[in-house]
């Protein structure tokens, strides 16, 4: 019998069955998709960004369709750490998925607050830390788009928690390399890019902004070339590994991410038009490389041909 | 359960100027279904429109296992689905949210629909007249062209009011207008509304004040349909404790009791 | 009878009968179209980027379809500014449409040689300075991602030449605000946003890139939501008018730019799209003028509704 | 002149696997159009697709108005096109670029085709025979399955063969292989060829070792089609003091002579 080709990946010390993770703020808790495809099944699932205290998040409407994309303003509503472990922690302890917390705050101190609390929890397989959320006021974006904001809040986060660090970076800046070989500096353990393009919508009959928080964040097919440059380009300057993600639609999106050079993927928007998207993707990179005659997905990571 | 899956358009006709009742084949669905809830619907196989559409159950036929969808053409998504032919396959995730719960009592039922959110009333009127109670149904229209399937609510109703804007079919007026006389001469179980914001809460507010229960079906732009991306927020009361501040229209709703939402909030 | 509302626009000393201009590197010379529609009736035509000397321009593949929208990298292919002048000059000439020329280099220096070079001639209305390319290896991007040196070749432009001058900024910086009011303070009299963002695309069977230049500038419509959120967040930052683009296709697409503050736009992608996409846009415009009620396109600029 | 416009679709048929020919009514265009050149196709309406696709012309009838399209679903444009019905328009613009030009003289035409290639050929393969010239047709094709509209080439060649990979149809192996033969024995007036980039290379190099006149139709990825965005640039050779180091497949081409292309370019 042919063997099957391996797809684990280890991010940082996140070990995987498979390179493809749930978006963060894409997919809940988890238990949201669970009619629709088997969770145990994912390389992990990053839950909704999650912050200290309860947040209420921003007025509706709080996503507008653009072309092949969508905006979306949330603004970082989720119930806040506390009700996330009592609440929707023990689901997916269930489970047999890793489950990666994906963690905002307003300051350096509040990230490490979060990490410590976090910490202590069992179940909890790494943490990604959201220095480049678009949509809030405070903090947030500005954390992401300057190195030394973003090593202050990575090397707090560093010093709490030995979990596996990921920081999520902004694509909102002049040079993605210099944040991201900041952040590597600063201890974190792999990477994710690329959140959200800071967009806007404006419906010209009422002229007034689509979004309640009149900006937003860009996701969807639209992104997925300057995602892709991002991941090139940062494959090319730091030595930990790279979670892709920006338009993933298909097991094909998924394949171009991992030639640019990342480790493992993650699938946002497109869980929105097809609730099994990442069970399509697991299934399709898995026959990429029985087509291309690989082994192993790491013969296929950063083999960008030049 | 829900699910995802592509269902064989029977039908898809023109009801009026720009309105279309789709019909399709989905027998398992078509038992479980309940009135008020919705599918969400992806209307092109490639990524502009990219997200699905929201589109309420409008009829469903357990024995044929057919649904029906009645929709109104507003934009991009809209369009291409009036584009599809019987024959071809449309893909369906759902039945998704909550649904409307009949509240039982000696009396009889008040539904009352605006524009195209009369949509999933009709259903509704299927499901009280399959047990045997009376219909009041007042439907509100911009004018006699944005009237439809009249026909169909005849078949339900006790009593029908047609009001147009400008007069053209029926009453002029609001729909609304009628609420009081109604609500004054009928022994009523419970009012079933749902269309245009302004219409939902001054029904919601007439059906308060007479305490009459009440459920109206509220929209907000959706992401995933499920609960999972906190688009489709909705200001509705929760305890002053809770670590939630709005609910979800996609699974909390989008039928809600008149007196959970917070009807001043813009 | 009644009157048509004006449409006429003012860009810092670019006088022009309506504010829909073609965007540079997607209208040619202006013949091109010339089959197409009437070309006294746009606002203004931009014509390719011109440098002092030819330039080849890059390898083939030079474009790459992308989910609404497109990757060029085409290099600034162009004849070199004598060229222009002896053969495509003469033709623009013939019409009457003020012609703007978008001019590239690779230092201060050459910038100004070359804007010297345009001064002493004819029938040139403005310039734009194009310090925003993201398809040539030197200088280029570099110059419109760092605010001291956009102002470097802005100001070295503004010292050669009395004609309106434009500088047309690259969107892939971390705050747009900071380098439109730098260009501001050098002396531009306008800024045209946005140029494309940096993007890549990869064939997943033969693992390369579809470019040949690898990364390329990514425009269509999406891109329009990022174009957007720029030209409002730039509106509110300096007190030069701006030209919007990005991505747009109708005419309802202008007015968004238009009510998010922008005072002209041009039309870059949509032309390959519908070779008459201007002549829609300006007859769209008016009509919605019309519509509202709105007799001077004034009325409409820069009325988002907070 | 070239210019846009909405075409009605007469016919839109499969032809192969992969293959369909479409016949639009454009009566004005029909007239003016000549062989090798193209039309630029809108595909959808809306932006995914975002560009419009160039394909040639494969026959024309000026008398009664109909242009033909002979096309491979390859990706999401084709596909898109694939699933147009009659009565509905399709957006064209065109027609675009040089087309062939004919070399008189007192022998015959060869026309090689590899693979979709082979649809500007019959166009030529008509003017040709309109004009009372001979024609022998050498089309090549990976299998039997991928020999398109064989019938409507033997129409009007003199001789034909048909070449394929596999051998599953006509002789086994590539269509060059028989080039020398026909080279050797027949007087050419000119050989005109279109299809894949290392076939037109084979067929020029041949021809120009031969010193007959022959003509390759080029293809590069478009974005304009009218000269304007200068995406398709290819290799031509140009005087050493021109200022431009390409040329354009869209309006310098997409036919060129053989010993105009620079063929060591990879
Ligand atoms: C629970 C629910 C049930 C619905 N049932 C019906 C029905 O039975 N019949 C019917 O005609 N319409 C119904 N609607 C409204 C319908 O979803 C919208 O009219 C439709 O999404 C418009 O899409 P479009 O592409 O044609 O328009 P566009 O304006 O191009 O849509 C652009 C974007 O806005 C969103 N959007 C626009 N209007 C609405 C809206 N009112 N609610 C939610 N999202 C919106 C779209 O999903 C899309 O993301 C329902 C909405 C909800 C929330
Ligand atoms: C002058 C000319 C004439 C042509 N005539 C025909 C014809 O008669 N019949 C036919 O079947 N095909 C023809 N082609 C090729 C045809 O244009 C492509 O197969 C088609 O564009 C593929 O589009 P798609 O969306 O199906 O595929 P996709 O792969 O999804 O296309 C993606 C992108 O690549 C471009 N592209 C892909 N292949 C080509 C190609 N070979 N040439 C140019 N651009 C390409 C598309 O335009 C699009 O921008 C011609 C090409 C040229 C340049
Ligand atoms: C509705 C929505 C909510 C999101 N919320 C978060 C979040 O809470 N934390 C975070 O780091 N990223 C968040 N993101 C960004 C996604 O995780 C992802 O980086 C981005 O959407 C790009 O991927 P995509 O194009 O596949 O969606 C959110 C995206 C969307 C669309
Ligand atoms: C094929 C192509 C060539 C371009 N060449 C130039 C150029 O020479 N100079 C320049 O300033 N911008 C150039 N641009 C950028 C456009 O002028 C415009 O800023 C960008 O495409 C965004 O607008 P759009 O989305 O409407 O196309 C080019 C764009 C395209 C697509
Ligand atoms: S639509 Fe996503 S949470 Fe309701
Ligand atoms: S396709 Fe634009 S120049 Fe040829």
């Amino acid at each position: 019998m042919k063997n099957k080709p391996s797809l684990a990946v280890n991010i940082g010390g996140l070990k995987m069955n498979n390179p493809v993770m749930t978006a963060s703020g894409t997919f809940g808790f988890g238990k949201e998709y669970a009619p629709y495809l088997d969770l145990n099944r994912l390389g992990a699932i990053v839950v909704k960004g999650t912050t200290l205290k309860p947040k209420a998040g921003n007025k509706v409407p709080r996503i507008a369709e653009t072309p092949a994309g969508m905006l979306n303003a949330v603004g970082l509503e989720n119930p806040g750490v506390d009700y996330f472990l009592a609440h929707e922690m023990p689901f997916l302890k269930q489970h047999d998925v890793p489950v990666v917390v994906n963690i905002a705050g307003n300051s350096a101190a509040d990230y490490a607050e979060l990490a410590a609390r976090l910490d202590r929890e069992e179940g909890i397989a790494a943490l990604e830390v959201n220095i480049s959320c678009p949509n809030v006021k405070q903090g947030g974006i500005a954390f992401g788009t300057q190195c030394s904001m973003a090593q202050d809040v990575i090397g707090a986060v560093r010093k709490v928690t030995q979990l596996p660090l990921i920081a999520k970076l902004s694509p909102n800046v002049t040079s993605i390399v210099e944040i991201a070989k900041s952040v590597e500096e600063a201890g974190a353990d792999a990477v994710s890019l690329i959140n959200t393009l800071l967009g806007m919508s404006i419906d010209a009959k009422t002229r007034k902004p689509r979004l309640a928080n009149i900006v937003g964040g860009l996701s969807g097919p639209a992104v997925k070339p300057v995602a892709l440059r991002m991941v090139w380009q940062v494959a090319g300057a730091i030595d930990i590994p790279i979670i892709g993600m920006g338009g993933i639609m298909t097991a094909e999106d998924a394949v171009e991410f991992l030639i640019a050079g990342a480790s493992a993927v993650a699938v946002g928007t497109a869980n929105f038009v097809n609730p099994h998207a990442t069970m399509d993707i697991v299934n399709g990179i898995e026959q990429y490389l029985e087509e291309e005659g690989m082994k192993d997905i790491h013969e296929l990571i950063g083999s960008l041909q030049i | 359960m829900s699910q995802q899956m592509q269902a064989r358009i029977l039908f898809n006709e023109q009801v009026g100027p720009d309105v279309f009742r789709m019909v399709v084949e989905a027998p398992e669905i078509a038992k479980e279904v309940k009135s008020g809830q919705f599918f969400h619907v992806r209307c092109g196989a490639e990524y502009d429109p990219l997200l699905r559409r929201p589109i309420s159950i409008h009829q469903y036929r357990s024995k044929t296992g057919e649904l029906f969808f009645l929709y109104q053409v507003k934009g991009k998504g809209t369009a291409l689905l009036s584009q599809m032919r019987p024959g071809e396959y449309v893909d369906l995730m759902g039945p998704l949210g909550n649904g409307f719960s009949l509240k039982k009592g000696n009396g009889l039922y008040v539904l009352v629909g605006g524009g195209i959110g009369i949509a999933p009333l009709l259903s509704v009127a299927q499901d009280i007249k399959k047990q045997g109670f009376e219909i009041v149904t007042l439907l509100g229209a911009q004018s006699r062209s944005h009237v439809y399937v009249e026909d169909d609510f005849r078949l339900y109703s006790d009593q029908i009011f047609i009001w147009t804007v400008d007069g053209s079919s029926g009453l002029k007026g609001l729909v609304t207008h009628m609420l009081p006389e109604v609500i004054r001469t009928c022994n009523i179980n419970q009012i079933l509304t749902c269309g245009p914001h302004g219409m939902l809460k001054e029904v919601a507010q007439q059906a308060m004040a007479a305490n009459i229960p009440c459920q109206v079906s509220l929209e907000e732009k959706m992401g995933c349909g499920v609960g999972a991306c906190l688009s489709c927020a909705c200001s509705i009361k929760v305890p002053e404790d809770s670590a939630f501040t709005y609910k979800k229209v996609c699974v909390d709703g989008p039928v809600f009791e008149a007196e959970e939402v917070i009807w001043d909030e813009e």
